[in-house]
């Protein structure tokens, strides 16, 4: 997995790609508990390079939307492949993530 | 355990990084049982999430073990036995979360389990645990892909 | 053998589908040890012919003999340690064809050679062949890329 | 590995993807020698989508090669990536082999 913190019209954006597995999700998740932890409002993560997620990557995002709530933080997935999406779709995340199909849509959303 | 004719057998240690060699190798086994590609990676993900598991309920996070995935394809279906020198499981421990209850967690089993017709431990398996996972193949593709 | 720790083993029938699952094994295994992806791509091939080469000329051709394969990334580089059990081979056979010489065939062992630094078997082995193949780290790669 | 045989301006195109190697070859053997026993006069290899070949797959097409000099036929390989075209050019069939950029540059070639 690789994480590379891009910038939006003054949104984070994590552009990831590669394999978000149980041995990269502890990476992904101290970048992102970095940004929740300093309040960082919105937060777009970027999907069309990821190739494989696992349980822990899935947990990770969890675990950071939980974190963001408290202060009305928002989370925005983007681009996020089918085959992800089936698995977002099966664990019922489609519902509680918000999820765009480009930047540009997460950015109007 | 003697090694069945056509099976492919992986040893990994009990290490996170090691995991990638195991879930290819099981998405190429399953590709070359005549699996299509969304159930391909549907077993990466499956045997990837069993195998996680025994890093960390079956070994406690220990690096210093191995695990050891033995993968065939039959008849039936494929298979894929994942075997841990660690303590007897309790098979009443494999729950998930409730899907309803968003937190952390609690999603390795179920995605075990969506993909995996069969997921029960091996009972003869004197120490440690052998999980028996078989996901049979649809009766179309059983003349073309099986036997060498 | 024991399996020394941090070490990936895979076995396979030797049968020329299962070799994608070595292949990408060898891949997986080298990017870990941080080899860049051009190395990657040489260990794939270099290892795969090595495996190749067993069902040919140590098999002849038999699918129902094994192929082992024992990866390990150490401090000095990457390391696979490819096992048969066919009849001692003597080394000197192993030589690629005049690449002046244009023909089908006489390649593998130019491939593996090029890649590896070193391209022994291992002389304590009894029964069959364990072929020792071993890429050298760069200098600079040595801190970040080794052990657990 | 897959084959797709197609035709550019009435010339035979093998259009290969995925990996060439020792369980693939022989079904590239049987196809490739199929058209130089009817002495089809050029045949283009396009290796746009060749992720992988080994040795056995070069063989295949040095075997071709060969069989079609008898009869003056041309074999062009054409869209070589980058880490194959490494292998062509150490094991001296860089020289050996017609390579062209793409299929227009083969069929002007
Ligand atoms: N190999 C195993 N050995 C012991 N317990 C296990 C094993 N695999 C799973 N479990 C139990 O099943 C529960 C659910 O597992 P899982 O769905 O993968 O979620 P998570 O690991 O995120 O909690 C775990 O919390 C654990 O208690
Ligand atoms: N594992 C092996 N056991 C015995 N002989 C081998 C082995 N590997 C290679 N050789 C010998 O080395 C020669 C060159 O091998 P290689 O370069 O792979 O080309 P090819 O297999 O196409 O002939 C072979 O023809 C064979 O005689």
């Amino acid at each position: 997995m690789k994480i590379d913190i891009q910038e939006h019209k003054g949104i984070k954006v994590f552009a990831l790609s590669g394999e978000i597995d149980m041995s990269s999700s502890p990476v992904l998740r101290s970048e992102l508990m970095g940004l929740v932890s300093r309040k960082v409002p919105v937060v777009f993560v970027d999907f069309k390079d990821v190739s494989y997620i696992d349980s822990s990557g899935i947990a990770t995002f969890v675990e950071g939307l939980k974190a963001m709530m408290p202060y009305g933080g928002r989370l925005k997935l983007l681009g996020v492949p089918a085959k992800i999406m089936e698995i977002f779709n099966f664990s019922k995340l489609d519902k509680v993530f918000e999820i765009y199909g480009n930047v540009e849509d997460a950015f109007k959303g | 355990m003697r090694l069945p004719k056509d099976s492919a057998v992986i040893t990994i240690p009990s290490q996170p990084k090691y995991l990638c060699v195991v879930r290819e190798a099981a998405a190429r086994m399953a590709d070359m049982g005549g699996f299509d590609a969304s159930a391909v990676e549907d077993i990466r993900l499956a045997v990837d999430e069993a195998c996680s598991n025994v890093i960390k309920y079956a070994y406690g996070g220990d690096g210093g073990k191995r695990i050891t995935v033995r993968f065939r394809n039959t008849v039936a279906g494929f298979e894929a036995l994942i075997e841990d020198s660690g303590p007897r499981t309790d098979p009443a421990c494999l729950k998930g979360r409730d899907l309803d209850e968003v937190r952390p967690g609690g999603l390795g089993i179920h995605f075990i389990r969506r993909t995996f017709d069969v997921v029960a431990f091996d009972e003869r398996k004197r120490n440690g645990n052998r999980l028996r996972l078989l996901k049979y193949r649809d009766r179309g593709h059983e003349d073309r892909h099986t036997g060498t």
